[in-house]
């Protein structure tokens, strides 16, 4: 039933911008944290982008702007031919069945007041969908899919355990035949035996429905097992983008380098000898981010270019994008740390409380 | 509080919770076996039986948080008028001390060696001071302390709220300035008052002292003048003889100078507050007949949680033995302290009394707007005035009236048979909507939509309900419209804002129907809600105002009360009763007649 | 830091102003007139007039409002154009014409007794609330506990006037184990013995009801601390569990507390009206409650404007304060 | 080297114990739902000076084990029975305020979300001090002095300036430091982490491992770490005790675990994690099934349901008996009915299977 691919989501330039205000009985605007700072990405149906990046990166607001859980600032989201950045909340409704997300947290994702059966069958009602056949026997053969027992339709979310709590999640976003399903960490909250079952489960349904998934994620092993293209986020820019297999194999941004020497490997033969780039330091406050590059300050082959200019995102080799002036191959790096070279500039320290100091960052709540 | 707005406020107060009983009036409260002191013509006891009754202290509770106005210009409230009378601010001419109503009603002098003396027509009265009187200070109390008095009510730039009767009677040109614009057309006389002195000729001409005699002009024949002189005419020192007694003008209401036999030692308004009254010494029995002056003090407690007061009443512990009530008792202790609304309990036995208040409570009916005398019939005949009464309180709330006349009027009242034959057959007590059809029938025209005014409270919505229900069964549709209480009489005096018809209560200022028929029914006294200017009505007025036959222009007043019921500008509903009480070691407990009081000037503790 | 209070007290400014100009524009839509209520029994279309000229309500609500916050700062007169004009000097608050007083002096009058009252209630309260809750919770689960949380619940679901009138009846009326509650000018000062007397049951019944939401506030927020990390880190540092327990756990615990606690005591300074009426205190509270129903439009403005100036300040040092306890909302 | 004694044969002390020693650990909760039996048997000890990876997912009693250790349990409302032996002293035993006393000084500890774990209301120098003041008798402008050289040595940039710092100033990398700087600060024999680095992110992580690497080599400290994760075990354990159901399943060098696994626990869990280190396969093989409550625990094998090899056991005794944690070579022990020449087996053919990627 898997359609020839086609291009399902097309993201230009999209810009997301939180203002910081300043505390008190008439806040003003002081600021502004520019988490997602002219992202631009494509997704094509049955296929997986993972995006990729620390805390602080952006992946996850710029994955919420896409869907426009989040009022973007700028730029353009098309979804399946539809421009969707600026359209009303009423008017992004019937958009919505062809978008849905499944969240991080299975424990909290989940309102507990109801049952599993009126959370999967809330998409129906909310669309106004009767599916054939009704909408119990729907949700049953969507439980029955997701790997619950449907004659559990009746029981709460309090009932299951957090790999079953995801699978319902994930049989809610399914109910709708999406195209496009945002997986935001869908799998950092479970224990590894359940993540592992989560993630087979979304690969056999995207085979089966076509399904495109944009993938947000931190850690690196899981994104490689499920992503067929990479992303890689650093301060609310993608600074490198490639196909799975070049991406883990051949790196061109330093960041990229850095994330992936900093997995450690299970297997202690391995793990306790190979090289590794130690990056200083934490990533920057985006309230105040670097000049020029943002990743400059914690990056081995900065130079004084790097913070003058921004690097722009360079297709280097085809389906190979990196934003860097001086990037670097896995063999420069390999022969650069063995010759001991590889050395990073002591990370300017700088106190990250600002951010919650006398301001807060929208969305999020004022501080008490 | 200004005394106006707590007098309305009482009178809204009074509506809800007291209901009366026919055969309570006159004032059957069975005295207690201790009360030997009731003094007065009319009674029995001997004066050899009299023994010494001076010292302590008398508390009085109230639920109050101060006095309207003890400034002699501006008190009005019965309550008031009575307590400062008995205490500190006597008047020319007061009432007689007895439980009996009629005996109590009946004037006699105060300053006044006399009940005064008027000209042939009534247009002239003299009064003569008596010896010995004299402000707190120990100065003389003049003629011309009395007449300065009277000049305080025409500065109404200043002194306010007060009765008006001496810018009503006297005669002095009314204010030539008319222009809106100009501050001075504020004043309600070409005399402007002591303050400002403009026209202080016009006011010496009307009001003139030979010696202790003043004599009063007046403008039309007042053949109840000695009466009029019991409200607002009572002396504040002149500040030419008495420099030391300083007339404070606004504040003077909060410490007038005494000349009764106390004098204020402390007061302080609000909850919590107090009024402590000690002894004048330099007041002189020999001067003053009346006033026995038993406790050494007395002290009212303002703000008193009425839940609270009447248990602590009930307790009677410690000081509250000598301790009485200034309001009315809590419906639920009704049948505590009462067997039935006439009898106390034997526990209660002498200090509970339950008798006529002042006032008559009536529906005025907007005579412009129903102007179909035979409607207002219809409305009157329509209503279940049985189930009325019944949700005010049965009993204890009062009987069913007749008219604006109460029986505690004394001579003045007669039935007037509105529900026995004035309209051509008897009503009965739950309303006749057949009868009320046909006079609707009989009107010619069809009713007018009706709406009816009232002050809301819960008891009210329920009056609402049978009055809409009741008329309904003849057919008359009615819409009830609640007013938050405290606004209720600035609603119903716009002529705009008013509706056809709504609830009011009215008492007499002075034991006259002249202070009943007039107010209510001509625009003179400003209480005129049915708003009727019939001119046969007015000249009734006028001939009975200047009949100085107390027994003819009592039947006079009847007749005029009588016209008015059979013209139907008021539906009467209630006589009010009232229930109140006082701790075991404080007599004589009983109501008051003339302003529904204890009779304060005669009150002492026993051991 | 000294920025931020200067922004947070012009905030406070404007705020008042906005309330006091509320109170204004809601009094003058009001239907009934108060020159009509204030003219009595011997009404006419003049004598009405008179008094609106006098309470000066026959001017513009806007000029109204002028005068009001002129005579703040600069004193004003009233009755200018007649012989007797009322001086009232800066800061003048307004002349009650009802009570033929300063609203100034009425509200000096007034708010010993409600902060006197205010303050024994919120010590006794907290005092009560603060240490059966941290018992509670240190409790937790045992007998001592659930003892602490059944009095909170029947605390909680009384009345405060319920409270007041029965022990009022019980202690008072029927044990005689006080005299009937009497204020005198001067107390505390004059007379302890009185004072206490007076004041004891209002603070009791003050406290009755907020007591028993601070236990289960204090009891929740303890509890909850004890489940933080950082209690756990130390005590894996071996500090003393008394160390533990008052300097890490409470001292967070009771912070939110703190600002609850501060705004309670602020509404309580605005007045606690039915404790004062059932106990028959001269405080801001019955005098607003009187002011209100006697609609003496000065002293309703006047009340207004310091309760609402409490409570601000209040707020203020609340968040004061509570960035002096944490550090995390500390600005500069 | 790890020397692990089953439960039931542990009764004889040596007069020699191992630096730290525990025999016939259990630890109960009373919950509203029931007894939560966290550890259920556990015996192990750990020779000075080495580090142990204790494995295991939520709820398989890894992080109850090290506060049991610590002494925290019973603050927490646990029961806990058994001996602890720390370097020739029984915690177990002791009054609340002797193991006190050690807690910090003797025996210190870091926990997984540093933001959380400082106080927030204190000044991150100040919690170190207090931490200093509680086991010695110096002074304050001395204990300062030492906290500052300790927030150097963790790697702190501008220490002068951060010693004054709230928690909330500092970043997620940086708190982690302070955290290791405080339970270093008074020379601790045995240093518990507990998943500390799971709330950082990958390059912080990197970093704070390798930090305990080298205190830990210039200290001599003994380490327990605790995680999930079998990279970073891979990274810095000598010794793993992998834990399931409140039980020691699998203990063993970590050469040996990761090269000659026989618990099909183990085998279930190196299965199941993505890798980046071997070639892609088109999909994982997870285990099957959830994790048992602690509350209603298999009354055999706690493994049992989620085992695919359990029906090769005779009489289904995975089902009724309880396998007894047992050696199957030095310093390697399994819990299992399995025969050792079928669990070796099973491990052979799943490790090739893994080397082999596509499936």
């Amino acid at each position: 039933m898997t359609a020839a691919p086609h291009e399902i989501l097309r993201v230009t330039d999209l810009r997301t911008y939180f203002p910081v205000r300043s505390r008190g009985l008439l806040p003003r605007v002081i600021g502004q944290v520019k988490a997602v700072d002219g992202v631009s990405l494509s997704l094509d149906s049955g296929e997986t982008l993972g995006l990729v990046g620390e805390s602080g990166s952006g992946k996850t607001t710029a994955a919420r702007s896409i869907l426009r859980l989040i009022k973007p600032t700028g730029g353009q989201i098309e979804l399946e031919g539809v421009q969707i950045a600026n359209l009303s909340q009423a008017a992004l409704r019937p958009i919505r069945r062809k978008a849905q997300m499944i969240f991080q947290d299975p424990y909290n994702a989940l309102n507990p007041r109801h049952t599993v059966g009126g959370i999967i069958s809330a998409p129906f009602r909310i669309q106004g969908v009767e599916p054939p056949g009704g909408v119990k026997a729907a949700v049953q053969e969507l439980m029955e899919r997701v790997g619950l027992n449907p004659e559990h339709y009746n029981r709460y979310p309090n009932e299951f355990s957090g790999g079953q709590r995801q699978r319902i999640g994930v049989a809610r976003a399914i109910a709708l035949r999406p195209k496009l399903i945002v997986c935001d960490e869908p799998v950092s909250a479970l224990d590894v035996s359940i993540q592992a079952q989560i993630l087979n489960l979304l690969k056999d349904l995207q085979e089966e429905f076509g399904l495109a998934y944009l993938f947000v994620a931190h850690d690196l092993a899981v994104v490689r097992q499920i992503s067929h293209r990479v992303a890689v986020m650093y301060l609310g820019h993608i600074v490198e983008t490639a196909t799975r297999p070049v991406m883990y194999s051949a790196p061109l941004h330093p960041y990229t380098h850095s994330l992936l020497s900093a997995v450690p490997v299970p297997d202690p033969r391995i793990q306790q000898t190979r090289e590794r780039i130690m990056l200083q330091g934490d990533v920057p406050s985006p309230i105040d981010p670097p000049s020029g590059c943002v990743f400059r300050t914690r990056c081995f082959q900065a130079q004084e270019r790097c913070a003058v200019e921004v690097p722009p995102l360079i297709e280097v080799v085809p389906e190979h994008k990196v934003a860097c002036h001086f990037p670097i191959t896995v063999d420069e790096v390999a022969a650069r740390a063995r010759a001991g070279k590889i050395e990073v500039p002591e990370a300017e320290e700088q106190m990250t409380g600002s951010v919650s100091g006398p301001h807060f960052v929208e969305p999020g709540p004022p501080h008490a | 509080m200004p005394r106006s707005n707590a007098w309305l406020r009482r009178a809204l107060v009074f509506g809800t919770t007291f209901a009366l009983v026919l055969a309570a009036c006159g004032g059957s409260t069975t005295p207690s076996p201790t009360t030997t002191v009731t003094q007065g013509p009319g009674d029995t006891p001997a004066p050899t039986e009299e023994v010494d009754h001076s010292g302590g202290t008398i508390y009085m509770l109230t639920a109050a948080e101060e006095f309207d106005d003890i400034d002699p210009q501006r008190a009005y409230t019965g309550e008031d008028l009575a307590f400062f009378g008995a205490t500190i601010m006597r008047s020319l001419t007061s009432f007689i001390y007895d439980p009996d109503a009629g005996v109590a009603n009946t004037l006699q002098g105060d300053l006044a060696t006399d009940t005064g003396t008027a000209s042939p027509d009534a247009t002239s009265w003299s009064f003569t001071l008596r010896d010995g009187l004299t402000w707190e200070d120990g100065s003389e109390l003049t003629c011309e302390d009395v007449k300065y008095g009277v000049s305080r009510t025409f500065a109404n730039d200043v002194i306010v709220n007060g009765p008006t009767y001496a810018v009503q009677y006297l005669d002095i040109p009314s204010n030539p300035i008319t222009d809106e614009n100009d501050p001075k057309s504020g004043f309600l006389s070409a005399y402007y008052g002591p303050y400002d002195g403009t026209g202080q000729a016009d006011f010496d001409k009307a009001v003139s002292c030979d010696g202790k005699t003043i004599t009063f002009k007046l403008n039309q024949p007042v053949a109840d003048f000695n009466y009029t002189v019991t409200l607002g005419f009572s002396p504040v020192p002149d500040p030419t003889g008495h420099p030391d007694l300083e007339d404070t003008v606004e504040q003077y209401t909060l410490r007038p100078w005494s000349n009764g036999p106390y004098k204020i030692d402390e007061y302080t308004q609000g909850n919590g507050g107090h009024l402590i009254l000690v002894r004048n010494d330099a007041w002189d029995p020999a001067s003053d007949p009346i006033r026995k002056a038993y406790p050494d003090v007395w002290q009212v407690d303002f703000g008193i949680d009425a839940k609270v007061m009447d248990q602590r009443l009930i307790a009677s512990e410690g000081d509250d033995a000598f301790a009485i009530q200034y309001g009315s008792i809590q419906p639920e202790n009704l049948s505590t302290i009462f067997t039935d609304p006439e009898t106390p309990n034997a526990d209660f036995a002498g200090r509970a009394t339950s008798d006529f208040d002042p006032f008559a409570r009536y529906y005025w009916i907007d005579t412009n707007k129903v102007s179909n005398e035979k409607h207002r019939q219809a409305m009157a005949v329509a209503l279940d005035r049985d189930a009325i009464r019944a949700n005010l309180g049965g009993d204890y709330a009062g009987a069913l009236g007749d008219g604006v006349i109460k029986p505690n009027l004394g001579d003045q009242y007669a039935e007037t048979g509105m529900w026995t034959d004035l309209f051509g057959q008897a009503v009965p007590d739950t309303g006749d909507p057949e009868f009320a059809k046909q006079l609707i029938a009989d009107s010619g025209e069809p009713m007018p939509a009706l709406t009816w005014d009232y002050p809301q409270t819960a008891v009210r919505d329920q009056e609402a309900a049978i009055l809409v229900a009741s008329f309904g069964l003849a057919g008359i549709t009615v819409t009830p419209n609640p007013i938050p209480p405290g606004q209720y009489y600035g609603i119903v005096f716009d002529d705009e804002a008013a509706h056809e018809f709504g609830w009011a209560g009215w008492g007499p200022d002075w034991p006259n129907a002249s202070t009943v028929i007039g107010p209510l029914f001509t625009d003179k006294g400003g209480w005129n809600l049915s708003r009727v200017h019939d001119e046969d009505f007015v000249q009734g007025v006028q001939d009975a105002l200047a009949e100085l036959n107390h027994a003819a222009q009592a039947k006079m007043w009847q007749d005029l009360n009588k016209l008015a019921m059979e013209r139907v500008y008021v539906i009467p509903t209630t006589f009010g009763l009232s229930q109140t009480f006082g701790g075991t070691k404080v007599q004589p407990l009983y109501q008051w007649a003339p302003y529904g009081s204890w009779p304060y000037a005669e009150m002492y503790v026993t051991p | 830091m000294a920025g931020y209070i200067v922004r947070r007290t012009l905030g406070m400014v404007v705020l008042l102003v906005l309330l006091t100009l509320a109170v204004f524009v809601l009094f003058s839509l009001m239907p009934a007139d108060p020159a009509r209520l204030t003219c009595g029994k011997a009404c006419s279309p003049q004598i009405i007039e008179n008094n609106r000229h006098r309470l000066e309500l026959d001017i513009p609500p806007v000029e109204q409002y002028q005068r009001f916050v002129s005579g703040i700062f600069f004193g004003r007169t009233y009755l200018a154009d007649t012989k007797r004009p009322l001086e009232c000097e800066a800061p003048c608050l307004g002349y009650s014409f009802l009570r033929n007083q300063e609203v100034l002096d009425l509200i000096t009058k007034a708010a010993p007794v409600t902060f006197w009252l205010a303050i024994g209630g919120f010590v006794t309260w907290m005092t009560v609330g603060l240490v059966f809750g941290i018992v509670a919770a240190l409790k937790r689960g045992r007998w001592q506990d659930r003892t602490v949380m059944g009095i909170a619940l029947v605390g909680y679901s009384l009345p405060s006037f319920f409270i007041g009138l029965v022990l009022y009846f019980f202690v008072i009326l029927f044990l005689h184990l006080l005299p009937n509650p009497q204020w005198k000018a001067g107390m505390p000062f004059k007379d302890l013995g009185g004072f206490v007397q007076t004041m004891l049951l209002p603070w009791i019944t003050i406290a009755t009801l907020n007591a028993a939401f601070y236990m289960r506030l204090t009891r929740n927020q303890v509890l909850e601390v004890f489940g933080e990390d950082y209690v756990r880190t130390a005590r894996a540092k071996g500090l003393k569990e008394r160390t533990v327990v008052v300097k890490h756990a409470l001292r967070a615990g009771l912070t939110p507390i703190v600002t609850a606690a501060g705004l309670d005591l602020a509404y309580l300074l605005g007045g606690a009206i039915i404790t004062e009426n059932i106990f028959n205190l001269p405080g801001l509270g019955s005098l607003a409650i009187g002011s209100v129903i006697a609609s003496d439009l000065p002293l309703i403005s006047g009340i207004t404007l310091i309760a609402a100036t409490l409570i601000i300040v209040a707020n203020l040092v609340v968040d004061l304060l509570y960035a002096v306890v944490d550090p995390r909302v500390r600005v500069g | 080297m790890i020397n692990v004694e089953e439960r039931e044969g542990s009764a004889e002390p040596s007069p020699e114990r191992p630096f730290l020693s525990i025999e016939n650990l259990f630890v109960s909760f009373n919950t509203e739902d029931g007894v939560v039996r966290a550890i259920d048997g556990v015996s192990l000890s750990l020779e000075r000076g080495r580090t142990l990876a204790v494995v295991g997912e939520s709820g398989s009693g890894k992080s109850v084990t090290a506060q049991a250790i610590m002494g925290l349990v019973r603050s927490m409302g646990g029961h806990v029975s058994g001996e602890i032996w720390l370097d020739g002293q029984e915690l177990n035993g002791l009054q609340p305020e002797e193991v006190q006393a050690l807690r910090g000084s003797e025996m210190a500890m870091i926990f997984q979300d540093p933001m959380s774990s400082l106080h927030p209301f204190y000044r991150v120098g100040d919690q170190i001090v207090e931490a200093i003041l509680a086991h010695r008798k110096i002074g304050k402008a001395a204990a300062r002095k030492e906290t500052l050289e300790m927030l150097k040595h963790v790697g702190i940039p501008a220490a002068e300036r951060r010693i004054d710092a709230y928690p909330h100033q500092l970043s997620g990398g940086m708190r982690q430091r302070v955290m290791i700087g405080m339970a270093l600060i008074n020379s601790p024999q045995l240093l518990i982490a507990d998943e500390p680095t799971t709330a950082l992110d990958v390059t912080v992580q990197a970093q704070i491992l390798e930090l305990i690497s080298t205190l830990k080599e210039e200290f001599g400290t003994t380490v327990i770490l605790i995680t999930h994760d079998l990279g970073i075990v891979a990274d810095v354990a000598d010794d793993v005790a992998v834990m399931y159901g409140g039980r020691l399943v699998e203990v063993g060098q970590t050469s040996t675990i990761y090269e000659a696994p026989e618990m099909p626990y183990t085998l279930g869990l190196l299965s199941s994690i993505p890798r980046m280190d071997r070639e892609l396969p088109k999909r994982l093989d997870p285990i099957r099934g959830n994790p048992p409550s602690p509350i209603n625990l298999p009354p055999g094998c706690v493994f049992q349901p989620r085992c695919n090899y359990s029906d090769r056991v005779a009489n289904g005794a995975c089902l009724s008996v309880r396998p007894e944690l047992l050696p199957t070579a030095p310093g390697h022990l399994v819990r299992c009915h399995l025969p050792a020449e079928e669990r070796q087996q099973i491990s052979a053919d799943v490790r090739r299977i893994l080397a082999g990627a596509q499936r």
